[in-house]
C-alpha cells in the first residue's frame, strides 16, 4: 500500500522544475532509491529521494508530460502525495580519503543533492558538476555549494558556467583533477559519453539509470536491461561503470511498456 | 531425486517460473535458469503489441499483491525474436503463454511460438482483469474450445497446458479440455481483487481491478489443484498460487501438483528463492524416507489412516 | 456522527458482528453489544440440528484461517428460546441467519424467527463448505429465488439479506433477488479453500475443504462489493471479510458498504476490535472533515479528478 | 497450522491413562493452558499440558472414545502428534507465603502436576489431593510427591489413600489446615461440590473447566459459559470461583457440538 504524504512547500525552482518537501513517515531511504509516486485518479511514477531527513523528504520533479504536468498545475501545499518505497539499491558511498566528483545533468541532480548530503554527514568531501540547458533552468545550485567543495558549471547556451555539454567539461576537469570515483546521473546519451570517456581509466563509476517501471520490485520485467537480465527497479537503480558499458543499446534505446524497444 | 516429466517435458526440477513473472527477455530467462528452475514461461504473448494499462498497475498489499498490467507485451511477431534469444540462452524448457481475444488470434501466437521452438504452450483463458480476454473467455465453454482445438492443431504436437481460473466452473471447463486433447492443467491465475486508499478515498489500481497473488491466494490455489487431481487423476497439473518456500511447494505437489510455480514470491525473496525451495525439498525427501518427488504427487488424497 | 439506516434498521454504528462469529448465545451477543458492535448475526440456523463437521474443523493458517464448522446449530425449535433470550439481553438489532437444504427449510427458519422478534433476517446461501447447502444452493437461480420469495412470505415484512458468496455469479443472482423482494446484500462469505499439512500428508479439516477468512480475503470482499455498488447503486450492501481495523472498515464503506461485519479478526484482536475501530472512524471522519459516515459510502467510485 | 511434535516417549501409568512425552519447538505454555491435538485422518481434541520443560512436553492422556482410544491403540515412540497452541489463560500462581492446596480428580491431574512443577521451581511449596476411582487407576503419585509437601489422596473404593470421594476428604484437610488457595481440576460435578464447600469461606480458588471445543482461540463460540459469554478456550479454561458459582448448569450440563444442552 502506499503512503500518504502532505506537501509541506512547494518551490519552483526553474520554469520545469518545482521542488516538493512532503512530511513523509515511511522507512529512511539512502541516495539513489526512489519512491513510486503515485497521485490519485492520475498515475504512478518512479521519482529519485532529492533529499531526506527526519521524516523530511524532498522530491525534484521535472515536467515531462500527463502526470509530472498535473503534480505541477495542481498540487497544492497541504495536498497529499502518495508513495511506495524505497526500492531500489542506492549509490554506494565513496570510500574514505576518495577524491569524489558528481556529474548531473538536468534532472539528473536530484537523486546527486541527497548523495551530496550524505557524503558530507559522514564527513567526507566531493565536488559536483552540474549541467543544463541553460541558466534559468539549473537549480539546486546553493544547496550543491553548501554541500559540494567545488561546484562546477555547464549550460549548453553558456547562460551561466562554462559553455557546453557535461562531457565536454568533464573532459578538462578530469585532466586537472585527479578524482578516483565518479557519480553520475542524468540523460542517457550524456551518461553513455561520460561512460566512454571514463571507461579504462580506472576510475569508478556509479550512475542512476532510469527505465519505464511498473512494479518497482523486480517481479514485472518492464524495466530490464538486456543482455544482463539485471532489473533497474530492484538491482538498480545505480549500477557501475562494468554494468553500464555491457547495456544492449546504452544511450540509444530502451524498451516501452509493451516490451518493445523504443529509442530514447 | 527432483526430475519430473511433464506431459513428455523433462524437467531437472519441478520448479516452474508462472507466467508474467520476468517473463519478457531472455536475458531473464537465463537468470531464472541459473537461480535453478526447472522450467521458464513467458510472460502471455498476443497476436498484437499491447501496452497494458497506466501505472498504477502493481499494489504490494503487505500480504499478498495486487496487479493490473493488462496483458502489456510486444506482440508475437516482435515476441519471436526474443523467443529465438530465449531458445538459445537456457537448456530448460521455455513454456510459451498465449493470450489473445478470439481463437484466431491464440493459433496465431501458436503458430508462431512452434516455429520458434517453444517447448510447450500455455493458455491463458483466465486473466481476471482483462476485458475480453483471459477469464471471460474461459466462461465460454465453446470459444474455449475451439481456441484449445486450434492451438492444438498450430503446436506441432508440443504439450499445452491449460491455465485455469479459480473464478468460473474450472471443473466443467477441465474436462471438455482434456476431451479436446489438452495436455495438463496450469492452476491458478490470480483471483479478481481490488484495493482503496482511505486517503485517496479511490481504488488504486488505474484499471480499478487487479489480479490477486501471493500467499494469501494459496489455499484456493490447494483447492483448485486438490479437485483438479480427485477429479482427474494423473493428467499433470502446474500448480501456481501463493508458493513462498519448500513448504507451500510441497502443500501443491501432495495435493496434485507434478510441477509448481512461482511467481510473486520473487519479489519478497529474490531469486534465491529457487534454490531455497529446491533445497529444502531435497531434505525433506532424505529425512523422510522418499528416493523422488514424484512419490509425492497427490499423496495427500489417500483417506486411509 | 457514526449511526447508519440499514434498510429500515438503525445502528448506532455500521459495525456488525458476522455470522458463525459468537453467534450461538444471549450471553455472547450481551458481550458483543457490550464490545461496540451495531448489530449482532446470530449463527446460521437451519431447521433441524446440526452438530456440525468431525474436529479439526478451524484452522489458524497464520494468515487467515480456514473452517468447517459445518453450520452445526441446534436447529431453529430450540434457538427460538436462545432468541427470546438475545431479544430480551440487547437493544441492537438481531439479524437471524437462516440455513437449509430446500425453500421449505429457509421459510420455516424465517416463520420461528419472525415469531420470536428477529429484527431482520440474513439469507445464507454462500456457505462454501456444506454440501446441498450455501453456495449450492445460490448457483441454482430458481432455488434461490424459490428461497428469497418464501422468506419474504415468512419474514413480518422485516428486512432479508441476501448473503452472497463470491464464486458464483453473484451479480446475476442479486439483480434477480432485488426483483424478488430482497433488502440487501452481504457480502463475502468465505472463500472456499484447503489446507495441507506436510508431515501429516493430509488435509488438515475432517471435511477436507473449508471456508478461508480473515485479512487475506478483503482484497476479493472489496472487489465484490464494489461491484455491487457500481451496479445496484444505494441499495444496503453489509461489507464483511477481513476487516481487522479502521482501516479496512472504511474501505468497505468506501466501495459501497453502508454497514460492515467483523467476523474473524477477534480471533486475532478480541473483543476490543469492535472499540478501535470505532474509535478510529470517529478519528478519521473529524481529521478528515466529515460529518456523517453515510457521506462516505461508495464514495471510492467518483472517477473525477 | 500445526506443529508436529514426535513422541520420545509413552508409560502406561494406569491402565485407562498413558503419559506421552513430546519434543515440542513451539511457544511455551504456562500451567493450565492446553492444545489442540491433531491426530491426521482421526480427529481433534483438546488436550492439557501435564508438564513442559525445554522444548519437552508432557501429555497425559485418559482413554474416553475415538480419538484418545486410537492414540492409545495406534500411536508409537517415533511417531507424530501435531498440535496448535498454547492456548487459553492458564492459572494464576499463588501469591507469595500463600499456603496452597491443588485438588484433582482422575484425568484432572494431569494441568495440576505442571502447576505444582511451576510453583516449586519458583520458590513456592503446595500441598495437593488427588482422588480416583481405585488404586490401580491412580499416576502422577511420585511426581506430586516430588513437586509437593504433603500429597493426599483418596479413592472411590479405598484401594489407596483415604476411602471416598475428593469432598469427603477435602472437608476435613480444610478444617485440619489453614490453607489460603486452591487449584482445581476434574470431572465437574465435583468440582461444583468442591466449590460450593469453598464457597463464602474466603479462600481463593481457581478451577480448570472443559467444554466441546472447536476453534480453541475464542470464535466460534462453542466452549461458551451461559450467561456469562466467557469462553472456555478464551477467557478460560481456568476461571476463579466468583465466575464458577454463576455458571449455568455447572456440574450437570454443557452445550454440545449443535449447541442444545446435554448432560454431562
Ligand atoms: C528511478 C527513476 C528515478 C527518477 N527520478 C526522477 C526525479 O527525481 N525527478 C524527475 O523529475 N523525474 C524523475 N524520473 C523520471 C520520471 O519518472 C518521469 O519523468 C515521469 O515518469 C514522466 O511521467 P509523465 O506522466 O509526466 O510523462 P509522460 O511522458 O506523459 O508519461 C506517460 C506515462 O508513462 C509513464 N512513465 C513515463 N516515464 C516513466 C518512467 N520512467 N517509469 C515509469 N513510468 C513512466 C507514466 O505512467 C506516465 O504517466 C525518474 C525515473 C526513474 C526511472
Ligand atoms: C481444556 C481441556 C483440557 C483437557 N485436557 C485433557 C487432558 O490433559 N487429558 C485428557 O485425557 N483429557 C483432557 N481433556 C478431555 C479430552 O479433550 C477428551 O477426553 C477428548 O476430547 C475425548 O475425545 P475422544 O475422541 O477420545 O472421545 P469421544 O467421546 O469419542 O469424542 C468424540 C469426539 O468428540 C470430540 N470431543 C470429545 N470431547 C471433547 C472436548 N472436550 N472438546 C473438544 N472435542 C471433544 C472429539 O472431536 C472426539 O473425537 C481436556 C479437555 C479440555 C476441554
Ligand atoms: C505481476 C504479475 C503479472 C502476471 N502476468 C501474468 C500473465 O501475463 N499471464 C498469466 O497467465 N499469469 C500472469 N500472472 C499470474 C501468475 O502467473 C500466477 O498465476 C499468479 O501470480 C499466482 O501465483 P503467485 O502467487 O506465485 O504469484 C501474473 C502475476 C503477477 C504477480
Ligand atoms: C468460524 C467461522 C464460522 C462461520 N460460520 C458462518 C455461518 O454459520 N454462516 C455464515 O453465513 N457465515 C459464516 N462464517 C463466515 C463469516 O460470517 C464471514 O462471512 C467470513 O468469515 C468473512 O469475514 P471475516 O474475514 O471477517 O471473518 C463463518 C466464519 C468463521 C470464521
Ligand atoms: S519495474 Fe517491475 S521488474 Fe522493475
Ligand atoms: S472453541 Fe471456539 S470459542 Fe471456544
Amino acid at each position: 500500500m502506499h503512503l500518504a504524504a502532505r506537501i509541506e512547500s512547494i518551490i519552483n525552482v526553474t520554469s520545469t522544475t518545482k521542488v516538493y518537501r512532503l512530511g513523509y513517515r515511511g522507512p529512511s531511504p539512502g541516495p539513489g532509491q526512489f519512491f513510486m509516486v503515485w497521485i490519485p485518479r492520475v498515475g504512478e511514477i518512479p521519482l529519485s529521494t532529492a533529499d531526506y531527513e527526519d521524516g523530511e523528504l524532498l522530491l525534484a520533479i521535472t515536467r515531462r508530460g500527463r502526470v509530472t504536468g498535473y503534480i505541477h498545475e495542481n498540487l497544492r501545499v497541504g495536498d497529499r502525495i502518495y508513495l511506495r518505497g524505497p526500492y531500489g539499491k542506492g549509490f554506494n558511498l565513496p570510500r574514505g580519503g576518495d577524491k569524489t566528483l558528481l556529474v548531473g545533468g538536468g534532472a539528473g541532480a536530484a537523486p546527486l543533492l541527497f548523495l551530496a548530503e550524505t557524503i558530507r554527514e559522514r564527513g567526507g568531501r566531493c565536488d559536483a558538476l552540474l549541467g543544463f540547458r541553460s541558466g534559468d533552468e539549473a537549480f539546486f545550485l546553493e544547496e550543491f555549494k553548501r554541500s559540494c567543495g567545488s561546484l562546477f558549471l555547464a549550460t549548453d547556451d553558456g547562460s551561466m558556467g562554462s559553455r557546453g555539454a557535461i562531457p565536454d567539461v568533464l573532459r578538462q576537469i578530469l585532466g586537472e583533477r585527479g578524482y578516483d570515483a565518479i557519480y553520475l546521473c542524468g540523460p542517457e546519451p550524456m551518461m553513455a559519453e561520460v561512460a566512454d570517456l571514463v571507461r579504462g581509466t580506472g576510475l569508478r563509476l556509479e550512475a542512476s539509470l532510469e527505465r519505464y517501471m511498473r512494479c518497482g520490485v523486480g517481479i514485472c520485467g518492464t524495466c530490464v536491461l538486456d543482455p544482463l537480465g539485471l532489473r533497474v527497479c530492484r538491482d538498480g537503480p545505480v549500477f557501475p561503470l562494468e554494468v553500464i558499458v555491457r547495456i544492449d543499446g546504452f544511450g540509444r534505446w530502451w524498451r516501452g511498456f509493451d516490451s518493445r524497444k523504443t529509442p530514447i | 531425486m527432483l526430475q519430473v516429466e511433464l506431459a513428455g517435458l523433462k524437467l531437472r526440477n519441478p520448479l516452474i517460473l508462472a507466467s508474467g513473472i520476468l517473463g519478457s527477455s531472455a536475458s531473464l530467462a537465463l537468470r531464472v535458469e541459473e537461480a535453478g528452475a526447472g522450467a521458464y514461461t513467458t510472460k502471455t504473448i498476443t497476436r498484437d503489441p499491447r501496452p497494458g494499462y497506466l501505472n498504477p498497475s502493481f499494489i504490494d498489499l503487505g500480504i499478498g499483491y495486487l496487479n493490473a498490467i493488462g496483458l502489456a507485451n510486444p506482440g508475437i511477431d516482435d515476441f519471436a525474436e526474443e523467443l529465438d534469444l530465449m531458445k538459445k540462452a537456457v537448456r530448460i524448457p521455455v513454456i510459451l503463454s498465449v493470450g489473445g481475444g478470439s481463437p484466431e488470434e491464440y493459433e496465431y501466437v501458436v503458430k508462431i511460438g512452434a516455429e520458434r521452438g517453444a517447448d510447450a504452450f500455455e493458455l491463458n483463458l483466465s486473466c481476471p482483469h482483462v476485458k475480453g480476454m483471459g477469464a471471460e473467455l474461459g466462461e465460454d465453454l465453446d470459444v474455449a474450445l475451439e481456441i484449445i482445438r486450434r492451438a492444438r492443431a498450430a503446436s506441432g504436437g508440443r504439450p499445452i497446458f491449460l491455465k485455469l481460473s479459480a473464478h468460473y466452473n474450472y471443473l466443467g471447463l477441465a474436462e471438455e479440455a482434456l476431451k479436446a486433447g489438452i495436455s495438463g492443467f496450469t492452476a491458478i491465475n490470480t483471483l479478481r481483487g481490488l484495493a482503496i486508499d482511505v486517503y485517496a478515498r479511490a481504488p488504486i489500481l488505474s484499471n480499478v481491478y487487479g489480479g490477486y497473488s501471493g500467499p494469501p491466494i494459496k489455499p484456493v490455489a490447494l483447492r483448485v489443484v486438490y479437485e483438479l487431481y480427485e477429479n482427474f487423476g494423473k493428467v499433470p497439473i502446474i500448480g501456481v498460487g501463493g508458493v513462498d518456500s519448500w513448504v507451500s511447494a510441497l502443500e501443491m505437489v501432495l495435493a496434485g501438483a507434478s510441477a509448481v510455480g512461482v511467481g510473486s514470491a520473487i519479489a519478497a525473496n529474490g531469486f534465491e528463492i529457487f534454490g531455497e525451495i529446491i533445497e529444502g525439498l531435497r531434505k525433506y525427501l532424505e529425512t523422510e524416507g522418499f528416493r523422488r518427488i514424484t512419490e509425492l504427487v497427490g499423496l495427500a488424497h489417500e483417506r486411509s489412516v
